[in-house]
């Protein structure tokens, strides 16, 4: 019974050490899950793979660092995807941080020797129109001009100086918008402007605790496809071919999430066989 | 061997938070200063040019000048604010100290009427709107009301309905909770109970993809990027 | 005067700002506004009795050489030195018209280098610490923190591969009891509806907590009558 | 006393219900003579081939409560609308100044959509409107509306309800501090965090080590931090009589300066004006986890025998609530953060839920005119519940029965709590 005191009141930097370990661990066992694909992820995936080579593709990223882990992956891939197929990539942001991320996920693209091979160029095969601060608000402007909303990109050239975006006014030029979210402003509010007012097709990466606000949304057909959480972002990842971060991290965090689970475990037996030997 | 400085001291200071959960020591102590140093410095010059220059010097520079030309204008009011500001300020000669009690009314005078109105409408209106739903189908489309589908969501009504009932019977201040009202605030508590277990767990899963982003960073971008 | 004078303030810019909502017409409507507009001033000039308070307690630890007075040097270092790179704009490629956070700028390097990875591995505490909570708070000690303790684990289950795999043989009309569609079902319904009174509960606390303040029954914050 | 004291409960309820039928009913009589003055001519279209039947203008009508500049159009949708090969993609909305000027695309609206706001009008000119139904082959245009124009209104008429549901509730709080003050007494029920203040501070008392009082992150334009401040008023009282140690470090500088007046404040009351230092309150950044860093690092160091988290929180809470925890400190956690709730429950002591951190400065105080507020605000759980259960059993008996005529009222009804 001395076992089972300790663990009642274990020391819990035993507890620190064990989700430190279990959710480093994953990250060099290399061990990948043989997941299904949820049907969310395969219609987004359908409609990405139907859009002819060339579109003209909108990615918003709507979140900071904090929520890279989550989102990062996923818009890893998807930029990697979008250069793959030459499609025209517009990037921009609701959230301070967000354009920055982008690049990340550019640079991190870039580094493919497939897509070197491509010699593509900003402004002419990508652009990054940063961040515009006022919200839903953006997305309103987006919708008679983009112009309106993005006078200037993120390097500080004005929007009609782009050559990509000469033939860009608003989201009736855009083939596809893909959204990465993490809160407000996301997903529900590209859903109720860009969707329902200006008819825009809209697939979205979410966190995993956004994404439950989201699903509502697939059911009505307001969006095409929903990647959820690490799980999502490695469903995207197997589907691509792009296998990367998702697949690993998503391993770690299951991982890790089991560990609490067995504490949780173990903290009940430990009260209940304690107090049976009170009693 | 490749030596990138950002990311040497990015994993410094990773490293140090971490120690504090070991225990306190001087390295977390050297991370904590730097960073309440380094934080606080950068919220205030943030915030003075886009508040100071591009919201009060701004508006108010071009007003003044127009005044001396004999033009009243709107942004003459960011006039108010630069004093209220200055008032604020008053609290360091003591004898006049008081004065500042003037903007901090105004600052809590208008949070209590914003919030009011902010509280009422999104918390407890909508919350009520979007409770009232038939409980039992079937039912015509015809009302907009969403129709009841299955039994298993008609009952999923009626549980939100008790829950909601039950945890704001919960939080009245004026009647002992005894009897039946006792009960059903102890049904309340139990609602409350579930919230807070499901609300929890539901959070554990994005809680340590956090952690993930940091152990990637110091295995990936630190140790592999350094050593190969 | 000292204290009538702010109660007076009080009630009419809250009683106005509660009526502006109803009126949309010019200049009611951007009363709200034009309030936070005056807040986020009056917050910059307040900065100077915070900072200077920061310089204050952590010069007076140095000079009276207390416990732990050469991180309180390092605090100030860090301070002075990111507000002189943010205010003088130092290092910055458009110099003082630049904006203050522009990429190479000397307060852009320092905010990307070291604030960045000191907040987030801040908030990657976090991880640790809902392992340590989960295993002390969840457990069956009374019947209220068994609701809990079951309502959590039902999620926590749900939200990994083992809730379907444990339930998978549950099918047809007992598929409701399936993990995943549990902790959806937890989360829609009984959740929901503890939210909701929570919610509800909230906005009567915050509308009688206002109309005190604005009536002057609450007045604390005021400080003392006569100074 | 029981007993009249339900009766005005009651009263009010019936009251609110009355007033907010009576604006539901006015607001359908605007409805109806908007309709009546429709400003719209109607006409007959000849369908060309494969181009869609064209949307026909309903109302085009300056946009109802709002500051001008915005006027409203709104249509019949096509027959074509969602369906057939002639399925409409969108309908544009085009304007022009005068009748048979030159007319501009002002905006659209994708297909089942019936209403269309042009906010970007100059109040006081003429405009003249007409919807152009778009399908693949081409558009189809509605017939064109009479002049309109915006004009800002005095009176959000779309909010009465609100302002109704809002009145009541200010009215039933005000009646019952009235009547306290009157000196009428209430019963109120017992709140466990509030119980326990005094016996935190009376331990850290006895063991000679500090409390930490933390007002939450947000600025003094939260209501939480307001509320956190209020508590702190009564809280600092205790501990000037007990004389003992506070220290409360903060995130924003109104904070600091607000919370030193409400602590000096609390010395004076208690008599002891010459034990307030201003370095019990300090600044230490704007930062949210910055600012948790150097929390977490006061309490290892410091060993408060007693934490009082009670303001606004975001995901910090958990991090310093766990580092409290581990140091043995006796923590009192409010917030009315619905995403925080749950670690405080998990880590601390005692927690005060939503309505109770807004309600625990009026039951510390014991002032009379106080706790009345908090009669008040039962009397609008009452009203709420009320209305919850009163609809709910309306909308079941009326889908039961499958009458449309109590449905419609009971729609009617509901439509007061769908404030904008």
């Amino acid at each position: 019974m001395g076992f089972w005191n300790t663990m009642l009141a274990v020391d819990r930097r035993w507890i620190f050490l064990l989700v430190f370990l279990s959710l480093l661990i994953p990250m060099f066992l290399g061990v990948t899950f043989k997941l299904s694909i949820s049907p969310e992820v395969q219609t987004l995936y359908d409609t990405l793979e139907q859009l002819p080579n060339g579109s003209t593709v909108l990615m918003t990223f709507d979140y900071d660092p904090p929520s890279a882990p989550e989102l990062q992956p996923m818009a890893d891939a998807a930029v990697k995807y979008a250069f793959k197929r030459d499609f025209k990539l517009i990037i921009m942001g609701l959230w301070p941080q967000g354009p920055l991320q982008a690049e990340i996920s550019v640079r991190e693209a870039m580094k493919d020797p497939e897509i070197q091979a491509r010699n593509l160029e900003y402004g002419v095969d990508y652009v990054n129109l940063g961040f515009q601060a006022g919200n839903e608000f953006v997305i309103q402007r987006m919708g008679t001009d983009f112009r309106e909303a993005f006078p200037r990109d993120i390097r500080g050239t004005d929007y009609s100086e782009v050559p990509l975006l000469k033939n860009t006014k608003n989201f009736s030029n855009v083939d596809f918008v893909f959204n990465f979210s993490a809160g407000y402003p996301g997903t529900v509010e590209w859903v109720q402007i860009a969707v329902d007012r200006f008819g825009v097709k809209l697939g979205a990466g979410n966190t995993a605790v956004q994404a439950p606000l989201a699903y509502p949304y697939l059911g009505a057909g307001q969006l095409v496809g929903l990647l959820g959480g690490m799980r999502g972002g490695a469903e995207f990842e197997r589907l691509t071919g792009f296998k990367a971060k998702a697949t690993t991290f998503m391993l770690s965090q299951t991982f890790a999430h089991a560990i609490v689970i067995v504490f949780v475990i173990l903290g009940n037996i430990a009260y209940f066989v304690t107090r049976k030997k009170e009693q | 061997m490749h030596f990138d400085l950002g990311v040497w001291i990015g994993a410094f200071l990773t490293l140090g938070i971490i120690s504090f959960l070991y225990k306190d020591n001087p390295w977390y102590k050297i991370c904590e200063a730097i960073f309440v140093g380094i934080s606080a410095g950068y919220w205030i010059a943030s915030l003075f040019w886009q508040n100071l220059v591009s919201k009060l010097y701004d508006n108010l520079a071009p007003a003044i000048v127009a005044l001396f030309h004999g033009q009243i204008q709107y942004n003459l009011l960011y006039l108010v604010a630069g004093i209220l500001g200055i008032m604020m300020l008053l609290r360091l000669i003591p004898q006049i100290g008081w004065i500042s009690r003037w903007p901090l009314a105004l600052v809590v005078g208008a949070t209590a009427g914003l919030q009011f109105i902010n509280y009422l409408v999104s918390n407890g209106v909508k919350q009520i709107y979007n409770t009232i739903v038939p409980v039992f189908g079937p039912v015509s489309d015809a009302g907009g009301i969403p129709p009841v589908a299955t039994t298993g969501e008609g009952i999923g009504n009626v549980i939100i309905l008790i829950g909601t009932f039950t945890g704001l019977v919960y939080f009245f201040f004026s009647k002992e909770h005894k009897g039946l009202f006792g009960g059903a605030a102890k049904v309340g508590t139990w609602f409350l109970m579930i919230t807070f277990g499901a609300s929890f767990g539901y959070t554990v899963m994005s809680r340590m993809s956090l952690l993930i982003g940091r152990i990637d960073f110091l295995v990936n971008d630190w140790i592999r990027g350094t050593f190969g | 005067m000292k204290r009538t004078v702010p109660l007076l303030i009080t009630f009419i810019v809250g009683a106005v700002l509660i009526l502006a909502e109803f009126v949309p017409h010019e200049p009611f409507g951007n009363f709200g506004e034009d309030f936070s507009l005056y807040f986020d001033i009056i917050a910059v000039f307040a900065f100077l009795l915070g900072g200077g308070n920061l310089i204050r307690v952590h010069v007076t630890k140095v000079q009276r050489k207390k416990k732990d007075w050469p991180f309180s040097i390092v605090t100030l270092v860090g301070f002075l030195g990111m507000l002189a790179a943010g205010l003088l704009k130092i290092g910055n490629p458009d110099g003082i018209q630049g904006d203050v956070a522009k990429l190479g700028s000397l307060f852009n390097d320092l905010y990307m280098f070291i604030f960045t990875p000191l907040q987030a591995s801040m908030f990657a505490l976090l991880a640790f610490f809902v392992g340590s909570a989960s295993y002390r708070a969840f457990r069956a000690k009374n019947l209220d923190a068994t609701i809990l303790l079951v309502a959590a684990f039902v999620i926590l289950l749900g939200r990994t591969p083992f809730g379907l795999w444990l339930t998978s043989g549950l099918e047809g009309s007992l598929s409701f009891l399936q993990i995943p569609n549990l902790a959806n079902w937890i989360m829609g319904v009984p959740n929901l509806a503890g939210q909701r009174a929570i919610m509800i509960g909230i906005a009567l606390g915050v509308i009688s907590m206002s109309l005190r303040l604005i009536l002057g029954v609450e007045r604390t914050y005021l400080g003392q009558d006569n100074e | 006393m029981e007993l009249l004291r339900s009766r005005i409960i009651i009263g009010i309820t019936l009251l609110s219900m009355v007033l907010m039928f009576g604006s539901a009913l006015a607001q359908d009589a605007d409805k109806r003579d908007v309709l009546d003055s429709t400003a719209v001519r109607v006409g007959t279209f000849k369908k060309p081939v494969n181009l869609p039947i064209p949307a026909q203008l309903d109302v085009v009508e300056d946009s109802e409560g709002d500051a001008g500049s915005s006027i409203t159009v709104s249509w019949l949708p096509s027959p074509d609308d969602g369906a057939g090969k002639n399925n409409v993609i969108e309908y544009q909305i085009l304007r022009s100044e005068s009748q048979d000027g030159e007319y501009v695309i002002v905006g659209s609206a994708s297909r089942g959509m019936t209403q269309f706001q042009d906010a970007t009008t100059t109040d006081g000119v003429t405009y003249f409107y007409y919807v152009r139904t778009i399908s693949k082959d081409g558009g189809a245009n509605s017939q064109i509306s009479a002049g309109i124009q915006s004009s800002p209104q005095w009176f959000n008429t779309k909010d009465l309800d609100t302002f109704i549901i809002g009145l009541i509730i200010c009215a039933a709080v005000i009646y019952f501090i009235y009547h306290a003050q009157k000196g009428k007494k209430f019963f109120l029920r017992q709140i466990a965090g509030l119980e326990a203040v005094d016996e935190a501070i009376g331990r850290a008392t006895e063991m000679g080590r500090s409390i930490l009082f933390i007002p939450g992150i947000n600025d003094m334009d939260d209501v939480q931090t307001v509320a956190g401040i209020t508590i702190l008023g009564r809280v600092a009282k205790t501990i000037a009589e007990y004389d003992t140690k506070i220290n409360m470090p903060v995130s924003r500088s109104i904070v600091m300066t607000t919370a030193r007046e409400t602590i000096k404040q609390a010395y004076v009351a208690a008599g002891r004006p010459d034990a307030y230092s201003d370095d019990m309150v300090h600044y230490l950044t704007d930062e949210q986890f910055g600012y948790v860093a150097a929390v977490d690092g006061i309490m290892v160091r410091e060993k408060p025998a007693t934490c009082f988290y009670l303001g606004a929180f975001f995901a910090e809470s958990l991090i310093m609530a766990e580092t409290g925890n581990s140091i043995g400190a006796i923590q009192i956690a409010g917030t009315a953060m619905p995403a925080q709730l749950p670690f405080f429950v998990a880590a601390c002591d005692y927690t005060l839920i939503g309505e109770e951190l807004f309600a625990a400065s009026a039951y510390l105080s014991g002032e009379p005119k106080q706790l009345g507020s908090l009669k008040g605000q039962d009397v609008g759980k009452i009203i709420a519940m009320i209305v919850i259960l009163g609809l709910c059993g309306l909308y079941t008996v009326a889908s039961i029965s499958d009458s449309v005529s109590l449905l419609d009222f009971a729609d009617k009804i509901k439509g007061l709590f769908s404030a904008s």
